[in-house]
């Protein structure tokens, strides 16, 4: 079965926008991972992310080097267009990508300005398995008290993160997917707290 | 004795123009004046440092053209320097240049730390906005959140301003330049500004309107310990109201000291001549 | 050649941009995000704006209310409503409860929205500032550097003339202690509804081309100084003469036949609602009368 | 048994919309589509050109089901526009390339190429023709096949000819100032805000959407006297040209590997305005600049009031309304006036009552304070 | 022959043309849809000639179609509602890309095709000619 | 050491536009202990004034060394302290009275007087209380207390400048002619005064227009001419 470009990518960014809108709220668009039919080398639920988000619009980065087929398919699917890292509209994470390789990134992708802070970059990280018991607390709009929360970033990428949301409202906004087709968004109103660190 | 200036400028310049091979050289350049003959380029501020210390009045004298209107309106984030740096005594801003600062963050400085009261009245004012309308917008941009507090703010600056409180509620488009401008002044004053910027701002007054405004500068200047920098290029302005004095010629400091040194003892052949055009 | 109408009436790149820009404005509270308005099947002016946005987020499985000035059945909220039927085949309901998506022109129900619920409003002028500066390059300057002193200058100036602020609907809001926000000519009455609101709330203004949003528990002040804290409509001793509900936003009409003012809920779901508690037969026709 | 919510709006919205339909039949005559397509020209030209979407089969549709209300008919393919994803950008339609059908200059009698009537109204005589009451189809395949007689014996010629353009000749002369390719993006104001000041290219876009009586009146009021441009038209053309589209992902991008997906109408003019400029010395000249203007399909009054605003709006001049782009370019747009205007049939029952309190307090206000 | 050519004369000639070529494929190959004629815009980008610049005259509707062909991705794109050619278009698009042997022999029919259509656009031209206006001295 | 230590001070002026140096006073010596009167003589044009508005870096010094024993920063040469060192102690330790009084126009005597000692950081109960307590000390009317100076008389702008300057308690006055407009009834007020200062143990250096004037009131005198520093006594003698 296909995916549904209209259903199933209206479920899927409802589950973003409700993450989004929460976050460190975890959505599953398990169900609609059923429907997809693709090999590709990454997560199901980073594909589903990008069809609901990228078309001919946009463009996008894919931060490892070797990945020359999924950035075609990307752009076949969806008709978005490669760009580099300082110009691409999403910046898509991979699990094979290494620490030092999205730091790079974290530093060189597009934050916005203050006049138009929208023009910054979303990020659709993969991560190891997601879950609200974690080392991270969030707090900010959409969170109600606070929010408990792990993902695979480690302490020095989130430092990096917190370095480009300094000057609100500069900043980007990301959005985890993980294996078990589940999603959690953290976007640059969050202030992310490390567990032992200042 | 160790004192920390509160404005430290060092090595801002502005130009206005590309630039060419011609001009290109700091060290070397061909100009006419501070203007590049063969490319059009114009060196409004070359090279300027200066301090401001606490609780003391900077002048800046120059004829017009000197670019001491365009080193006030780059300090004031008007215009964008070309390069240069300055710092100013903030906790929050401790070394870090203000020219690098985002434009959000410069609001801030403008809002908080600084007042500006320009030679043109229109520049500083909202003139279809009642007078205390107005002196309140900058309390208000300095985080004031109470009418009954501003209000009375502004009357006492209205007052000391010699505008009648029962005009307080007019829009100074209805009000001659000179009571407009002591209108801007009040504003600049409302906040309270560690800094404050005065471009020739008795250019223009009665001579006896004039005096009220320097004399208020001075006690505000006394009374709240504001630093204040005066642009003009009235030397009487300047020996009435600064401590110290630099002098400018074709977008460069030729000449800084003690106001009355600077007026007794001038060295600059340039600052000779103004002093004695003044005699 | 016959041309199917795409489910939810735009294509889904029309679709993709505009949910786009509402990611933007989610993860940037109160901030305005331009977006490329597209030419809907209803007249600018008429709600264009939080139609698209409705259309864009909408599902089969949603089930919708349209309500205009508080009315369910006022015949914009009708026409609308139709729109998105016909386009979607999705359930529209009255019932605020039961709605997943809540489009509305100009009020907030009476009854708390839940984490569940999305309130779209439709928006004619989003720019707060429009009244201290005519020029959008200004007004967006203006927002960039936190330059609101103008915002509250207008209210001032109110204080100043009148002895009060004297703003009526649409009363500008700070959002997440950065953005002045219009919310819409919604009454003062509803601005503390937006405050660490339990829905989503998504704004959109077609004609100028404008989204905006308030996530869940997100801080909203409306403007006011300290000394002259911000009020709502007062509808002080007074009630729906129909539910008799109270601590609502009311409605004034003229009684037909003794020329008295009389008042009754603006929210007619909620009314209506109210109602149903205590069933009477013999009103019920009174009520239909009442509202047609 | 509960209460049930009225449904008042809904029935009469239902019957009004039954009422419309009964306007439209009620004649029981029914037009075919093709037919709009093919006798009303004019009409279905100035739909796509006012909705900015090129397809003369929809701007019938749209003509039929607006029972001819222009306004009614751009706004029903602006909307259907928002329907359709837009996965293409075409390469840039230089309009040398143009297939001229028509082409004239006021300013040169014998222009190079020389100057194409094509078909036109410009020499009818504004006459009620009579004989239109009676068309029938036989005679009118009679006078087609007449007509092709007549051309038979036109030799083709041995390749298609491209006209050089009249501005080409004038540049060589140095009346012109000669412009570089300037091959900065354009903005496309369709996806994003109008920003002022604008672009050149924003401008552009603005006017040749722009509603027709709307353009063209704002370019009569400039060259009456509420502006300062009073050009001559250097020329006019009507013609076709080709559209080409890049691969979307294809990594190696040759002109050759482009598709061709077929051709427009349009109608392009270019007129000559004397302008003052300072030479090199500071001195006034006088020089002549250009006016553009182009809209979709054959309509040549809004090409040329679209010329005269371009060159009013290259000067800005706060006297005249026509020359400030606020004015001229947030006021043109059919949907955008429509729609706005007709809002105001609305109901403001929520804002009015919250003014009414407003006033209320303030007017409580001021008598507490009286007494 | 290149795609520009190419679609050129199937766009502008007669549409048999596409539909025989396309069947032919069609008929030995396998041809997986990927997107059924759709329809959709194009975005017009012209240049003015008043200050050489770039804008944006509007959209044009047009349908479009892909298919995939011995792994390779087929697009057709026309101007219009023409779904059935779109298609044929892609076709043909897969097989030039997928490098079929059959598109070697179309060759000599698309350039005749191509003389065609040539011919017939200068008959038309020289036809419009009689309203050019002459303003040669009569001779007497 | 001394309150002032002058070695070798020497002043010129370079005049740009006639393209000419001119020396005004060169290989100037002399001492100036605490609580002592210095007065200077010598022909007008001899470079009097020239030291002492050098000493207040109204002139900038060019040779030798002007060595102040500062309160606040120990032992600085005059000629080279900074502009803000220089202020520090014009406000604080160095006062400097001449004929002309310059102050903003549209303030009050009283409140010229108590400026400059707000300015010192007084606060503005001692302030007003300091304020009456020099204004009458230094023979000014209370009537005058609330008008402008620019009314004043020669004699009581000149007291009013003197009371300016002394409320501060300066360590060192210079006194740069006061008298030199005055008549012969205010010029006695005016010594009276000046004794009252030295009595109370200010240092001062003064020039005097006349030389009589200074007869009884100066410990040593420098003589402009012989760049000697002689006893009162002998002065008497010259410019007669």
């Amino acid at each position: 079965m296909a995916i549904d470009q209209v259903h199933d990518l209206q479920q899927v960014y409802r589950k973003i926008l409700h993450s989004m809108s929460r976050p460190g709220t975890i959505s599953s668009i398990q169900k609609n991972v059923e429907s997809v039919d693709y090999n590709l080398p990454c997560y199901d639920a980073t594909l589903l992310s990008a069809m609901t988000l990228l078309d001919a619009e946009v463009t996008f980065h894919i931060l490892s080097d070797n990945q020359h087929d999924l950035i075609e398919k990307i752009s076949d699917y969806t008709l978005a267009r490669f760009a580099p890292i300082d110009k691409a509209d999403f910046v898509i994470v991979l699990r094979e990508d290494t620490e030092a390789t999205i730091q790079q990134a974290l530093e060189q992708c597009k934050d916005g300005n203050l006049i138009d802070p929208q023009q910054s970059s979303t990020w659709i990280i993969e991560s190891s398995l997601l879950s609200n018991n974690g080392e991270l607390t969030l707090t900010g709009p959409g969170v109600q008290h606070t929010a408990q929360l792990h993902t695979s970033f480690s302490t020095a990428l989130w430092q990096a993160r917190n370095e480009r949301t300094k000057e609100y409202p500069i900043g980007i906004d990301l959005i985890f997917a993980d294996e078990a087709s589940q999603i959690v968004c953290v976007p640059r109103t969050t202030s992310v707290k490390l567990m032992g660190v200042n | 004795m160790h004192e920390e200036p509160v404005l430290q400028v060092r090595n801002l310049r502005k130009q206005f123009g590309p630039g060419c091979r011609e001009c290109g050289q700091m060290d070397n350049r061909q100009l006419e004046k501070n203007y590049c003959t063969n490319c059009g380029t114009v060196y409004a501020c070359q090279d300027i440092s200066l301090d401001l210390y606490p609780g003391e009045i900077l002048g800046i004298v120059g004829e017009s053209g000197s670019g001491k209107s365009t080193l006030m309106q780059c300090l004031y984030f008007d215009a964008e320097v070309s390069s240069g740096e300055a710092y100013i005594k903030d906790p929050k801003l401790e070394g870090k240049n203000v020219f690098d600062l985002s434009s959000q963050q410069k609001r801030y400085i403008r809002n908080h730390s600084y007042g500006m009261v320009y030679q043109n009245p229109v520049h500083g004012l909202k003139m279809n906005f009642s007078s205390v309308g107005n002196i309140a917008e900058k309390q208000i941009a300095a985080g004031n959140r109470n009418v009954a507090d501003m209000e009375a703010t502004s009357k006492k600056l209205l007052e000391s301003v010699h505008i009648p409180l029962h005009r307080m509620k007019e829009e100074p488009q209805n009000f001659s330049g000179g009571m407009q401008q002591r209108v801007q002044i009040a504003k600049a004053l409302s906040n309270n500004p560690p800094v404050l910027f005065l471009d020739e701002v008795t250019t223009g007054l009665d001579l006896s309107v004039q005096a009220n405004v320097l004399d208020l500068i001075k006690t505000i200047q006394r009374e709240l310990g504001i630093s204040m920098l005066v642009v003009s290029h009235d030397l009487a302005v300047i020996r009435m109201l600064a401590d110290r004095t630099v002098v400018m010629l074709n977008g460069a400091i030729i000449e800084e000291g003690l106001t009355d040194q600077i007026l007794e003892d001038p060295q600059h052949e340039y600052t000779q001549q103004l002093v004695y055009s003044l005699l | 050649m016959k041309a199917e109408t795409h489910f939810a009436f735009f294509d889904e790149g029309s679709k993709k941009e505009i949910r786009r820009a509402i990611m933007k404005a989610v993860a940037i509270p109160g901030y305005q995000v331009p977006f490329a308005s597209r030419e809907m099947p209803i007249a600018r002016g008429w709600g264009t704006g939080g139609l698209q946005i409705t259309l864009s987020i909408i599902g089969k499985s949603d089930v919708l209310k349209v309500i205009d000035q508080g009315a369910d059945e006022s015949v914009n909220a009708v026409s609308i409503k139709k729109l998105v039927h016909e386009t979607t085949g999705v359930e529209l309901t009255d019932r605020t409860e039961d709605a997943d998506i809540i489009q509305s022109r100009h009020r907030i129900p009476e009854i708390a929205l839940t984490k569940e619920q999305i309130i779209v409003l439709q928006v004619p002028t989003p720019e707060p500032l429009r009244g201290v500066e005519a020029r959008e390059y200004i007004t967006k300057r203006m927002h960039s550097e936190y330059d609101y002193s103008g915002a509250w200058l207008i209210l001032f100036e109110q204080i100043m003339k009148y002895g009060k602020t004297a703003t009526a609907a649409d009363h500008p809001v700070y959002v997440n202690h950065r953005y002045v926000m219009a919310p819409s000519p919604i009454p003062r009455f509803d601005n503390p509804k937006i405050h660490q609101s339990d829905a989503l709330i998504l704004l959109g203004a077609g004609r100028e081309k404008k989204i905006y949003a308030v996530p869940p528990y997100t801080n909203v002040e409306s403007l006011a100084f300290d000394d002259y804290p911000f009020t709502v409509e007062s509808f002080e001793g007074m009630h729906c003469h129909l539910c008799s509900g109270a601590d609502v936003f009311l409605d004034e009409l003229i009684d037909h036949t003794t020329g008295e003012t009389i008042y009754q809920c603006n929210d007619t779901s909620y009314c209506m609602e109210r109602m149903n508690e205590n069933v009477n037969e013999k009103e019920k026709a009174e009520v239909e009368g009442s509202y047609a | 048994m509960g209460y049930v919510p009225v449904k008042g709006g809904t029935e009469a919205i239902e019957a009004s919309i039954k009422r419309l339909k009964y306007e439209r039949l009620k004649g029981q005559e029914i037009i075919a589509i093709n037919t709009i397509r093919s006798t009303m020209r004019g009409m279905v030209d100035q739909v796509m050109s006012e909705s900015s979407l090129y397809s003369p089969y929809l701007a019938a549709l749209s003509i039929k089901q607006a029972e001819g209300s222009m306004e009614e008919a751009v706004f029903l393919m602006r909307a259907h526009r928002s329907t359709l994803p837009r996965n293409y950008y075409s390469q840039t339609v230089e309009a040398e390339t143009m297939l001229v059908e028509r082409r004239i200059s006021a300013s040169f009698k014998d222009i190079p190429g020389g100057q194409l009537l094509g078909p036109t109204y410009d020499y009818t005589h504004r006459l009620l023709d009579f004989n239109l009451i009676e068309e029938n189809p036989t005679e009118n395949q009679q006078w087609l096949q007449n007509y092709k007689q007549e051309l038979q014996h036109i030799e083709p010629f041995k390749e298609l000819k491209y006209f050089p353009k009249v501005v080409e000749h004038l540049r060589e002369e140095g009346l012109f100032e000669v412009y570089e390719a300037d091959n900065t993006p354009p903005i496309d104001i369709t996806k994003q805000n109008l920003d002022f000041p604008t672009s050149r290219s924003a401008r552009l876009q603005v006017l040749t959407r722009g509603q027709t009586g709307a353009v063209t009146s704002l370019g009569y009021a400039s060259l009456r006297g509420y502006g300062q441009v009073h050009p001559t038209v250097g020329e006019v053309r009507v013609g076709s040209v080709p559209i080409y589209v890049e691969h979307p992902n294809e990594v190696e991008h040759g002109a050759e590997d482009e598709f061709y997906i077929g051709e427009i109408k349009v109608t392009e003019v270019e007129s000559f305005v004397p302008v003052k400029v300072k030479n090199e010395n500071n001195e006034d000249e006088l020089e002549f600049e250009i006016g553009y203007g182009i809209c979709y399909g054959q309509n040549e009054t809004k090409a040329i009031a679209m010329s005269i605003l371009d060159q009013c709006l290259e000067h800005t001049n706060s006297d005249f309304p026509t020359h400030d782009e606020e004015f001229v370019l947030l006021h043109i747009d059919s949907v955008e006036s429509t729609g706005f205007i007709s809002h105001l049939k609305l109901p403001h029952y929520v804002t009015f009552q919250s003014k009414l309190d407003s006033i209320r307090q303030v007017k409580k206000g001021v008598q507490k304070n009286e007494s | 022959m290149k795609r520009r050519r190419r679609t050129e004369i199937l766009i502008q000639g007669d549409c048999s043309l596409a539909r025989s070529f396309a069947k032919t494929i069609v008929d030995s190959y396998e041809c997986r849809e990927i997107v059924a004629p759709q329809y959709g815009l194009t975005m017009i980008k012209m240049r003015e000639s008043a200050k050489n610049s770039l804008f944006y005259i509007g959209e044009v509707l047009v349908t479009e179609a892909k298919v995939e062909i011995e792994k390779r991705i087929g697009i057709g794109i026309v101007v219009g509602m023409q779904d059935e050619l779109a298609k044929h278009l892609a076709i043909i698009d897969a097989a030039y890309k997928a490098n079929l042997p059959e598109t070697a022999g179309w060759k000599a029919e698309l350039i005749e095709e191509e003389h065609n259509i040539i011919k017939q656009r200068a008959k038309e031209q020289a036809e419009l000619f009689e309203t050019k206006v002459r303003f040669e001295t009569m001779e007497v | 050491m001394a309150m002032l230590e002058i070695t070798d001070f020497g002043k010129r002026f370079t005049i740009h536009h006639l393209s000419k140096t001119m020396p005004a006073v060169e290989h100037i010596n002399f001492t100036l202990d605490a609580g002592e009167f210095i007065g200077i003589v010598g022909k007008s044009g001899s470079g009097k004034s020239t030291i002492l508005k050098s000493i207040y870096r109204t002139y900038l010094p060019d040779t030798g060394k002007l060595l102040y024993d500062s309160g606040r920063f120990g032992i600085i040469d005059l000629a080279k302290v900074t502009e803000r060192q220089m202020l520090y102690l014009r406000k604080y330790e160095i006062g400097y009275v001449s004929q002309f009084l310059n102050v903003m126009p549209r303030t009050t005597c009283r409140q010229l007087v108590t400026n400059a000692l707000l300015e010192m950081g007084e606060s503005e109960e001692v302030a007003r209380v300091e304020t009456e307590r020099a204004l009458t000390h230094f023979e000014l009317d209370s009537k005058l207390w609330d008008s402008y100076p620019n009314t004043f008389s020669g004699g009581e702008k000149l007291r009013l400048n003197i009371a300016m300057a002394t409320v501060k308690k300066p360590r060192l006055l210079l006194l740069d002619e006061p008298t030199a407009s005055l008549d012969q009834q205010s010029k006695e007020k005016v010594r009276q005064i000046i004794e009252k200062l030295k009595n109370t143990g200010t240092t001062l250096v003064g020039i005097f227009h006349d030389i009589e004037f200074m007869e009884g009131l100066c410990d040593k005198v420098f003589d402009m001419q012989t760049r000697q520093l002689t006893t009162a006594k002998e002065t008497a003698v010259y410019e007669s």
